[in-house]
């Protein structure tokens, strides 16, 4: 056992450090620092900056662009880029389809989107919640009927993050009403121009304006946009929904905000001390780093492992890391608030007013709507109690 | 020992939720915000008809004596309608600070028009650096004459933009944080020198950041020129003002939960059929009859008149509050699940609400620190 | 409304502080304060000083010794008794089976028990759970067949709580095989003495010896030791357990244990001060305090509200009362073992060992101990999980 | 980086969890308990052919020269024997001490001993008000001609009643809780002046007290007469080890409350179907990992020569494993309900061991408040 880097990983974190940083343009990191949202402009040029450089599908299989990285670089891409506060490759692209479509779609259908969803030519959203199946996926209802070498597609999706900048969306619909719940659904791509299609935004409670409503109503699509086989779209979702078991704890990030809250506590007063210096401050802030260092560990013991499992097992330590690392993303948006006080009150989203002068120091600004906009992140993509659910059965057999 | 409600006390709570039933459904409200005050004008005028704008003021000003009780009473109810008008910041520190620590003349020609909903009023306390310190004051007062002039800013002033008058502290003697030397001042906010700047809060509420450049303040709108003391026991008095706000605002988040749990059906069933979410709700509901007891006792206590047993009194129960609410409001959103994000759905503002009344006045663990540094609530054995 | 206690209520608090201050032993009142266990004999002297004043059985009917004490009176009777460490009267004896008998017993029975139970001449214990049923308590299987006048009992009951000072066990036995599972179930008293019976203690991870398996080998009852009508057992029981809601919260047991913490802690160095100047250490017991307070005026809006709810209803509230109070109790046991220190390590229970001299100052000897032992405040009596799912069902209409 | 074991360490690992699963079985313990010196030595002696108890030493000196991890491997079994013999005092307190504060000849002369099995050693450290503080020494050193005389006396001397030498610390120079001046000095038990009282503790261990009378210490016993940075990377050491025991006792805790979920019914089904169970079970499951993780962490960074780096990293470890520990053993407990209360029952004694190791060097809260102190562990933004 060695828990030290090896000098080729040392020298690979280095490159990666010094790239994220210089790289990627400083007026976007200052924003992911922030907590600010990023325009469509921003993610794209982010990520044509890492697809330049091979790095925006690291995941993917070599011949479609990806790097042939072990599990301990992969961690290091990511924690690095975290840390960086470099925005992530558009997980739509890189994440989901990119890899569903390598796996599963035809030579066609991979010439025609693997490249431009590498380099964000295509953004992709995702359709899969419905507003009856939130938990429970498997019960959606949009419909695709096949006529002819089209499918008309009915429905409508919810929770659909960023469709408002999106070009194409991938969609759980169901191709055969007859057949039981996780049978019968099928896994289409949808381009956001065809005639039918009507995204409604929601905005969430800290005004944020991400998630949307897709509504599709006789919405034509051509057959070949089908992935795989028809009525498999579950296995596929199944496999998409098994990747990035890692990157999910986002510990870079943590450890982005836990700087970022040392630094503005350093410029805020409690009495006659900078916050900084208060000792119940920091033993509040210290409880949430041994937790973070302690799912640092976790998940490189994950890492670690991950060569030697097969295919598609986990190693059980890897179901806590969304968990864990939930609650903890979570807990450094309370002290992030702690820190500003009572300038966390003036609500400033700038698309709200007439861009006036910001009220306060500029930093606070976020505060309060991080917290609450980051309440999502033990909702979305499998709640934790589902979470919970999933691992009493599969790793507790209970 | 009676928790009864008085007939007086029942008649004033049955006109109020009335009112919060009648008037601040939350489809109502989303218009009242709207407007361009921030508030509904027409709801103030009804606040001023019930005669709630009297209710710290003796029945000879306009008033009906209200104490810590009445206020209770209102707040919970304001707090289930998450009232946006300028109750708050007028009645509960504007008033509170007129009866406590303004000559009985200038009470006398003012809490009539604040009764009479001729006159809203607000109060600047937090400096840029202050937090949560009263005494942290850095805002000059310089004698002149009769009057004052005043240098200096006050941040985050709730419903400062509203306010016909601005309450503010300003420092007459002594260093930085000294407890002696802080006046209360009320100025115009239309006098020359001073910048008023409006902004809506998190919670839909609005305040206002105000600048002070030699500003005049005339012999008679000088309220007190050492007034601490009498400032903290208006601040305790609005703490326990706000539990019972946040009360209000928590049940209502435990009723949209339970109502959510039992409407919602997710794998074939109602979701509040799943033991997970009735065991949760449950450690809810215990949350919610802790922070309830607590505002009633800060209501009680926040008329005694020794200065650190009322403190201490109205630390525990903003620390009560403040945790209460945070662990009610986070697992309100996290049991709706995604529609408890959304800004169309009612939770998330009362969520909104009760994350700023922890900010206002000293946070839970602030208030904790000054609970221990007094020694706690229980004494040694007798 | 007014919170103040009225004159009447402050003379009757101050009588009642008096009282337990000065009529009870000191010696009993200390072992209360530290701990330790309490002899047989303890506890029947402490009931009999109260019994001779009229003060063991203040809940029961006037006729048989009660008191018509109003609500406020009960709370202030209990919260002295339990500040000033004054042992509760035998719990089996006045909160349980006494009220039973006087409820549903007939003349003849009360006679014969009432008196001798109120000044502890008997000694009760309960024999309601066995080994199969713990939380699920319909279930039980213990065994009384009637045969002429007498009931012949077969079975097994166990965390039968001090059944080796007891003279008598009231016990829930089935006496109809063949009905449901609550309908069958009668509620029967038994002599300890009978041919038959044998008590095996059970040794707790604290080393206490409070509980016990009670064995029935053909044991041979008369009759007319049943209490009310054959097969309504289960109603009687439900009577039983509905008692005695708002004593369970057992605030003023913790009030003593906080002032003990304060005692303790200005005796115990962390660094160059005593703990009590230690700003974390005040802010956990702080914390606690806060919870104690609320859950005090809780019980308060509880017991004023009593006099307005028809018999047998209950204020939403009461149902809390357990739940946070055994949390309380359990937190502040962990804050008594943190004011001591590294001298939590000597196990050093009397009966143990060789009666040397103590290790460590004597309030150390039972901090861990009593850590251990109160992880029971929310298992025994229906644990918590269960009153979860009581409170879900009967309030929350869940 | 390389979380795998090298094939040494995977022979020992395979040897001591072979030692555990054979001979120390709950029932097997139990009777080892009720030997006169508390631990059975038949034990010992297996414990000593293995050649666990070289572990610190070099190969030269009989051992085989164990390092974090290795130490880490044979603890966590250890931890899920629960297992009664001074190993932990000897070897890792006694051999560690010896190893980095002792004059070359003294450890060239013990560890021998050590390693096979002759000679038992205990640390005394603790004093009446020192707490956790390894600097708060009033026991004192006088010189005295080529040694020293010592007076004060030791508490909770782990397995000091079974220890053949006690090594203990003494004040040569400077004031109470100074860093400076601090000895560490070999006792023989018998010697005149020294009084020793042995005890079980809460876990069923055994611990003594020790008193010392104008005790004389030969020039050869006296290990080093300003100990204290050595004497912390031993107890740095010593509490990386605990650690790794703690993980063990967690895991045992956490497989018997989910084999008696799955085998215990109520109403009719296995209690482990009821979903509030599964998730509190998957809640010890986050504390276990999570704890393991960090006993890793401390298994490595106990090398690490920085002395603030290596003494955050293991106040870190023991916070986590202090509440990891009690939150799983609090809940084992109760998701066993009455059985998990009793002696006769194995979770119990696991639930008092962890207890107790969240006494032993500083309990979470202590660690956390010298990690904060020293700035956490991360740092702000590069």
């Amino acid at each position: 056992m060695d828990l030290n880097f090896t000098k080729e990983e040392i020298a690979f974190r280095d490159e990666a450090r010094h790239f994220f940083r210089t790289a990627i343009p400083e007026s976007i990191r200052a924003k992911v620092a922030e907590g600010e949202g990023l325009t469509r402009d921003d993610m794209i040029t982010a990520q044509r900056i890492l697809n330049a450089r091979g790095w925006a599908t690291p995941n993917w299989p070599v011949e479609w662009g990806g790097q042939d990285w072990s599990p301990v670089q992969v961690y290091l891409y990511q924690d690095e880029m975290q840390q960086a506060n470099c925005p992530s490759p558009i997980a739509f692209n890189t994440s989901m389809v990119g890899p569903v479509i390598a796996q599963f779609g035809n030579e066609e259908m991979k010439r025609r989107f693997l490249p431009a969803t590498a380099n964000a030519d295509i953004f992709w959203c995702q359709g899969f919640s419905e507003p009856g199946s939130g938990s429970d996926l498997a019960s959606l209802r949009t419909k695709a009927e096949r006529k002819g070498d089209k499918y008309i597609v009915n429905g409508q999706k919810i929770w659909t993050t960023l469709a408002q900048y999106a070009d194409w969306i991938f969609c759980l619909v169901r191709t055969d009403p007859a057949a039981k719940q996780q049978e019968g659904i099928s896994f289409l791509l949808i381009d956001m121009k065809t005639p039918g299609i009507t995204v409604r935004p929601i905005v969430t409670m800290d005004g944020g304006r991400e998630v949307n409503e897709v509504f599709f109503d006789n919405v034509e699509v051509p057959a070949e946009n089908l992935v795989g086989r028809e009525n498999k779209g579950w296995d596929y979702a199944k496999f998409l929904l098994g990747n990035e078991r890692t990157g999910i704890a986002r510990v870079g990030n943590s450890k982005a905000k836990i700087a970022r809250i040392k630094e503005l506590a350093a410029l805020e007063f409690a009495g006659e001390q900078p916050l900084i210096q208060n000792a119940r401050f920091l033993e509040k802030l210290a409880a949430v780093e041994v937790e973070l260092k302690a799912l640092e560990m976790t998940q490189l013991r994950v890492v670690s492992d991950e060569r030697k499992l097969e295919k598609g097992k986990q190693n059980p330590a890897s179901s806590i890391l969304k968990l864990k690392g939930s609650v903890i993303q979570q807990q450094l948006t309370e002290l992030l608030m702690e820190v500003v006080g009572p300038y966390v009150m003036p609500y400033q989203r700038e698309f709200d007013g007439k861009n006036e002068p910001i009220v306060g120091p500029e930093y606070a600004t976020e505060a309060a709507p991080m917290y609450f906009n980051y309440r999502k992140v033990s909702i979305y993509g499998g709640s934790n109690e589902i979470q919970r659910n999933i691992i009493a059965k599969a790793i507790l057999g209970l | 020992m009676d928790f009864d409600l008085s007939e007086d006390q029942r008649l004033l709570k049955e006109s109020v939720d009335r009112f919060i039933t009648d008037q601040y459904g939350f489809e109502q409200r989303k218009k009242y915000m709207r407007e361009p005050a921030g508030y509904n004008p027409a709801m103030w005028d009804q606040i001023t008809e019930i005669g709630l704008l009297g209710l710290p003021f003796e029945d000879t000003l306009g008033g009906f004596g209200g104490g810590g009780v009445e206020t209770a009473i209102v707040m919970e109810a304001f707090g289930r309608g998450l009232v946006l008008e300028p109750y708050f910041a007028t009645v509960i520190l504007g008033g509170g600070l007129l009866r406590r620590a303004a000559p009985e003349a200038t009470l006398g020609a003012l809490a009539p028009r604040v009764a009479g909903g001729k006159l809203k009023l607000a109060f600047g306390h937090v400096e840029r650096h202050s937090r949560y310190d009263l005494a942290d004051v850095t805002t000059t007062a310089r004698k002149d004459g009769s009057g004052y002039v005043l240098n200096g800013a006050k941040s985050v002033v709730i419903h400062g933009d509203a306010a016909d008058k601005i309450l503010l502290t300003a420092r007459t003697g002594g260093e930085r944080r000294d407890r002696a030397g802080i006046g209360l001042f009320m100025v115009d906010p239309t006098s020359p020198g001073v910048a008023r700047r409006g902004y809506p809060t998190q919670d839909g509420l609005r305040a206002a950041e105000i600048t002070l450049d030699n500003v005049r303040v005339s012999a008679g709108d000088v309220l007190n020129d050492n007034a601490l003391p009498l400032i903290e026991h208006v601040v305790d008095e609005a703490i326990a003002a706000l539990c019972a706000e946040a009360v209000g605002a928590m049940q209502v988040m435990q009723d949209l939960t339970l109502e959510y749990l039992k409407t919602r059906k997710q794998f074939g069933r109602p979701i509040g059929s799943f033991q997970v979410l009735q065991h949760r709700s449950v450690d809810m509901l215990v949350a919610l009859e802790q922070a309830r007891s607590m505002a009633l006792f800060a209501a009680v206590m926040a008329e005694e008149t020794n200065p650190i047993e009322r403190r201490k009194a109205i630390s525990a129960a903003k620390v009560q509050i403040g945790r209460s609410a945070r662990h009610l409001g986070q697992e309100a959103i996290q049991l709706h699940g995604g529609i408890g994000m959304t800004n169309e759905y009612a939770v998330g503002h009362y969520f909104k609400r009760v994350t700023m009344i922890d900010q206002m006045f000293g946070d839970a663990d602030t208030h904790l620190a000054f609970l221990a540094r007094h020694g706690g609530l229980f004494g040694r054995a007798a």
